[in-house]
């Protein structure tokens, strides 16, 4: 057992926070946010020489073979800095969704673009009917001759906007909410029948509404196998948990060390607010907050590849933490700024705004309780048989 | 003992909510109760009605036009007011200037303002905070010195509430720096069209401009502007403070809120059952609810103790505490409800607000702004403070 | 709308409080509940000459024809001074299932010998299968002849140990948990086949755990209409539950009292702990706390004879809030006392065990919440008909 | 990084699940699980068992029979006893005057005492608390003046937990009254058995005789069992306190106890299934479980880091705070699931005992006893102090 950095980990941990000193302070990250991009090109590009957008990726599929400790490592720097560039949506999701879909001859080559910045591809999978499960999916592709037609509508798809190429999770045998039974298909953005509506999330992601009528692809479209795109879709979006907990862990820190100096500094009543004890003893909360989501987080990212069982639990308490751990703590940030942290030009807003509405993505804290809620009741029916067991 | 209206209170309630139903726009009434944004020209609109009723000023003496109600009187009507959707009427002309000016301000003062604030022809805002005295306010440091018969003002006011509609503006400054802090403060009525007054936005966290900054740079102001003495404003500072703040605890602002709340949950369908029927969504509003009838009864017994003569003090510190907690949780809820659906910031973007269901637009920049609930109007923390010293004898 | 006290109320209230200064204090209560008794007859002879028993029964009874008001009033008293008399045994819950349970004519004569204070009666509802729930019943009764032979057990009847006389709910038609087909029955303690354990419980009440092994009563033990107990056991459970919450408001008040004088008294560091900002602030929580337990049951004691639909919601929701509210103020008290918080020769900790244990008797915060979280269903069907109403 | 453990340490821990196995009598385990108290003798036992391995003095250097164990070795130790159900260590003499004996006392003390710890010939007890002093430890008042080769104690301590059973006691006495009063503070280990020595019991509010009063009436103390210098014992007090404390989140009693929880709720059917498939008590359960794996890492991350060569100071605060947290949300779930079944006072009585299901008896005292951990051992407000000052810099 040993929890400190490798020296590659270090190295990760040293770009990223080095790219963000450089590039990524307040006014420069308002003005990226207002950008018909949404975000800085040229330090994505800076991104993809450092070798960042490798990170996640298997060795196979031409990736830095990180694993959840090395995409941790990045995500939580992202965090730190409030980062709004599309590594979520293009990397961990989309990305990360072919490295598990393809096979092993085919990988490389497509996730080329990907690993040096060219490609701009977004993971098209939730819908307003199924909220946050992902496995619900109404979206339709009917087989053609040659190809397929598919029809249906994607919700608050995260890089969506700026997308070249979606990738379209459709269902196309069993019945919702089965992860089984769905496909996935390469879609040009600009195939007829696409429409999209782009928009900046309060938190200044990007995203899009999609619309899918009648779009006809080819076969070639298909990416892996027919009905099989749950396995990958499962792999992908543990990848996007986990990296959206780091965030939300690096975006905690700094609102505590914010906040910390605020403390230190406003002055009311002749004397630093820091040194009434009724709000030490609040910041003190705030820091116990912040060390549970690090500790949760750091258990999910080392269990991607372990037991099925334990990986689950693991990110989805890992989520739920992020929830209400992550919303107490901000809520807070904001109380102890008092007005300040109120205002748009106060760093510490956005800060609070980022902790809180990761809560929105991939599935908030009630969503993933429900999930250890049924994990719960199968160790239950375990429980009771055993005992039965022992009574006979 | 009887918690219940009487039939002269019932009778009373019912007059109310015939006005309301007669004058309140159905429009106006929809966006408040859906948590959108009421044009200036609503709340005027509404303002004008009460005006014209007798209405608006609720806690004025008969004699300058108030209503006269008690304070049970006073109660319903706010809260039939809340529960229906009407705009809240702005305080800062009618309950906070106006009694400064009732109490110490001279016959002309009184002549010339109190009728223009019935008639709603002044638009008033509030200059009290400054960036660096918040909680801390008798630390200000906005100076004005006397030059003739006029003051020069020089310095800053923040955190005034819409404040960019606002015509007139009352100011805490300080008249002389050589007394201890709270001795050196005069109470001024200024013309926020004199030169020298410029306005800032400041953009709150949900992107919505509704507070300012106020500069005055060498702002001339009459000296006849003055209320009550020199260096005796913060007296009136107190006054104001300290004036019954009825309507505290937002128990009828709450009870609309939920009600829409579970209305969009039972609309909802979730994995095949509306979220209502969702087990943790259903706990949370059945809690909700449990905490708001624990406000409104304190509530009651506040109003009831006040009707019977008592003046109610630190207690409505409780009432602040217990109702923004309230509020915030709600407003907590919704933003849980919108689920994903809170995400695209649509407040303002007419595309983006295309992609989500109409209710859910406000969600996230309603939870958010209400975070100044328990920051305003004195923070939660300052109101335990007043309560451990006053109540509690700490 | 008028929330001061009667003159009747005022009397009530002054009552109280001078037999608990007279005969409450913390040494003698000790003693009480050390005895074999486990209270005080004398002062339970004095309740009965001040009219105190007499307070929730219906004038047609003979009682006081007190309201839910005038309940709360002596129930706040009795826990203001924790009080061990069993009150809520022998007249709240036995004495009013049999106000609610006779015909006008029957009433007096039967209910004379608890007002006078003569009687000692229990009310033996609750099974261990049913946990809360007063409708659970597996105790049954048989037709035999002119009588009917009862079988089953009772947990935690209040008031039990000292019994001679008990009021037996059986089933007697319909499926658990219905409210309908419950039957009660007059059963001498001493009837062959009852036994009995009595015992304190840790709040310093007591109670008995009862067996009926084929309990053999005549016809004439039937009280009030066979299969139509229920109906009078919710009149006297909804009374228990308002009696139970003044209770723990009244033992609130003092827990608050208490801890806010140490906080004045008790030194460290050279200055009163109630200096440090951080123990003030809770303090005003634990003050919050008390407020809503009273606004709540202020609002549920006033609702006892009012519609159906409202009292449910008020009682279930002030008992929820005792669950919970009161269970945060108990705790603080002990924090802030800290070690002599622990004593037992504390009376803050007796205050806090009753405080708490509160939750344990007539359905806890959990069983409570159920109750509010059905009527939310309810509720919410005739919402969405009412949408699909306006959309039709 | 790496979060699991290395062949080495697996192969350690396995060492440690086979002493168990074949050293914890499995009535001594089944009580602890299950929240029963346990005898002097079941504690001495086990105590016995670990001192003939060689692993009772995990926390002492090798040379004074210490097993040299590494943090995570220890932790891996504490933790499967705790699992396990082992009886706890108690600290007093082991971990407590132990390292300070090592660290100040003469060779002779050394020789003496610390076998006599290794072996389970003395039972120690503490003395450092007073009624008038708790947190604020330094304001202790118990006296001992010089007397020819004596000292004279005269005082009282409190909170002596288990002093009942206990030979020995160290105890902090004021030397000098002339001076700071951290500077007139002496260290003393003192003889029960000495005449004027009087044990109190004190009652807990769970009905328990845990915790006791200690009397000294002009008690003689030879002066050889003074440690440290005259005057000088505020730096041993200061030392015992920052002492290691490994295991004070207590993952492994709260694991066990978690553990034992989910049992009972699989086992009790209520409205027709069992409790732990109601959602509320399934929500908890979830709920701690989190809460638990949170606190499990930070230990381990605390650990780790120790192994590497960190010290780990005021960490543990934050660690017994959020340890301390976790038992007494465990004991409040355990309370709510024995439901009715707690009432029954049956921690000591067995007809009452008979009243309810074997499970239940200690659920109501238990989690009543258990509201100590946020008190002693430094109050969980002192440790946000700690934290505030050492690691925030307020």
């Amino acid at each position: 057992m040993d929890f400190s950095y490798s020296d590659e980990q270090r190295m990760l941990a040293d770009l990223v926070t080095r790219v963000v000193a450089d590039h990524y302070a307040f006014d420069a990250r308002e003005g990226y946010i207002a950008s018909p991009e949404g975000h800085s090109p040229d330090v994505w590009a800076q991104f993809a020489e450092l070798g960042l957008l490798a990170v996640p990726f298997s060795e196979t599929a031409g990736g830095f073979d990180g694993g959840g400790a090395e995409l941790m490592v990045v995500a939580e720097g992202l965090g730190r800095g409030l980062v709004v560039e599309p590594y979520l949506g293009r990397i961990v999701l989309a990305g990360c969704f072919l490295d598990g879909a393809l096979d092993d001859a085919a990988k490389a080559d497509t996730l080329e673009p990907l690993i040096t910045g060219e490609a701009r591809w977004a993971l098209a999978v939730h819908e307003p009917a199924g909220r946050y499960d992902p496995y619900w999916i109404e979206t339709t592709a009917v087989k053609d001759g040659q190809g397929w037609h598919l029809s249906g509508r994607k919700a608050t798809v995260l890089a969506g906007d700026s997308a070249d190429h979606l990738i379209v999770i459709a269902r196309t045998s069993g019945d919702n909410p089965a992860q089984s039974g769905l496909s996935a298909f390469w879609v040009d953005a600009d195939t007829a029948g696409v429409r999209r509506t782009g928009y900046t999330t309060i938190d200044g992601q990007r995203a899009a509404e999609i619309w899918l009528d009648d779009v006809a692809v080819d076969a070639d479209a298909l990416i892996g196998v027919e009905d099989e795109a749950g396995t990958a879709l499962e792999y992908a979006l543990d990848r996007g948990v986990v990296a959206l907990c780091a965030e939300a862990a690096g975006a905690m820190e700094i609102a505590c060390d914010l906040t910390l100096d605020y403390l230190k500094e406003r002055k009311q009543f002749g004397v630093p607010i820091g040194s009434f004890q009724a709000l030490q003893h609040r910041m003190v909360d705030m820091r116990m907050n912040l060390e549970k989501v690090r500790s949760l987080t750091l258990w999910a990212a080392c269990s991607l590849d372990g037991d099925a069982t334990e990986r689950r639990q693991r990110l989805a308490s890992a989520k739920t933490m992020v929830g209400t751990a992550g919303r107490k703590l901000a809520e807070e940030a904001i109380q102890l700024f008092g007005g300040m942290g109120m205002m748009d030009e106060s760093s510490v807003a956005h800060y609070a705004k980022r902790i809180i509405m990761i809560d929105h993505y991939l599935g908030d804290a009630n969503f993933h309780k429900d999930r250890l809620l049924r994990m719960l009741a199968e160790e239950s029916v375990a429980l009771a048989s055993g005992k039965a067991d022992r009574a006979a | 003992m009887d918690i219940e209206y009487n039939e002269a209170e019932r009778v009373f309630r019912d007059e109310v909510r015939a006005f309301i139903a007669d004058n309140l726009p159905e429009e106006t009434s929809r966006r408040v109760k859906a948590f959108k944004s009421v044009t200036p020209e609503m709340m005027t609109a509404w303002q004008g009605a009460l005006s014209q009723k007798g209405w608006l000023a609720v806690n004025w003496p008969v004699e300058h036009g108030g209503t006269g109600w008690s304070p049970i009187e006073k109660h319903i009507f706010e809260e039939e007011c809340a529960e229906a959707g009407a705009p809240r009427i702005l305080p800062f002309g009618l309950n906070m200037v106006a009694p400064v000016i009732i109490k110490f301000g001279t016959q002309a003062q009184k002549d010339y303002y109190l009728p223009r604030i019935l008639n709603n022809e002044d638009w008033w805002a509030q200059g009290y905070s400054e960036p660096g005295a918040g909680s801390d306010l008798a630390s200000l440091k906005c100076r004005a010195e006397r030059d003739g018969d006029h003051y020069v003002v020089n310095g800053q006011k923040t955190w005034t509430t819409l404040g960019q509609h606002a015509n007139m503006i009352f100011v805490l400054v300080r008249t002389n720096t050589q007394v201890k802090k709270q001795e050196g403060i005069s109470f001024l009525l200024v013309d926020m069209n004199t030169p020298g007054v410029t306005v800032r936005p400041l953009i709150t966290l949900d992107g919505e401009h509704e507070v300012n900054e106020v500069f005055f740079d060498d702002v001339r102001v009459p000296a006849d502007n003055l209320v009550g003495e020199e260096n005796k404003g913060w007296t009136c500072a107190k006054y104001l403070l300290t004036f019954e703040r009825t309507g505290i605890a937002g128990v009828g602002i709450s009870k609309a809120a939920l009600a829409h709340l579970k209305e969009i949950a039972a609309g909802q369908i979730v994995d095949g059952k509306p979220l209502i029927a969702h087990p943790r969504t259903a706990e949370r509003i059945v809690d909700l609810e449990m905490e708001l009838m624990a406000v409104e009864m304190t509530n009651l017994r506040t109003v009831s103790a006040a009707e019977a003569g008592g003046v109610p003090g630190a207690e409505s510190s409780f009432l602040k505490i217990m109702g923004t907690e309230v509020r915030q949780k709600i407003s907590d809820l919704y933003r849980e409800i919108a689920g994903p659906q809170a995400l695209p910031f649509t407040y303002l973007e007419d595309e983006a607000a295309a992609c989500v269901d109409d209710f859910a637009s406000p969600a996230a920049p309603t939870y958010f702004n209400l975070r100044k609930l328990s920051i305003f109007g004195g923070s939660n923390e300052i109101q335990k403070n007043i309560i451990a010293k006053a109540i509690l004898g700490l």
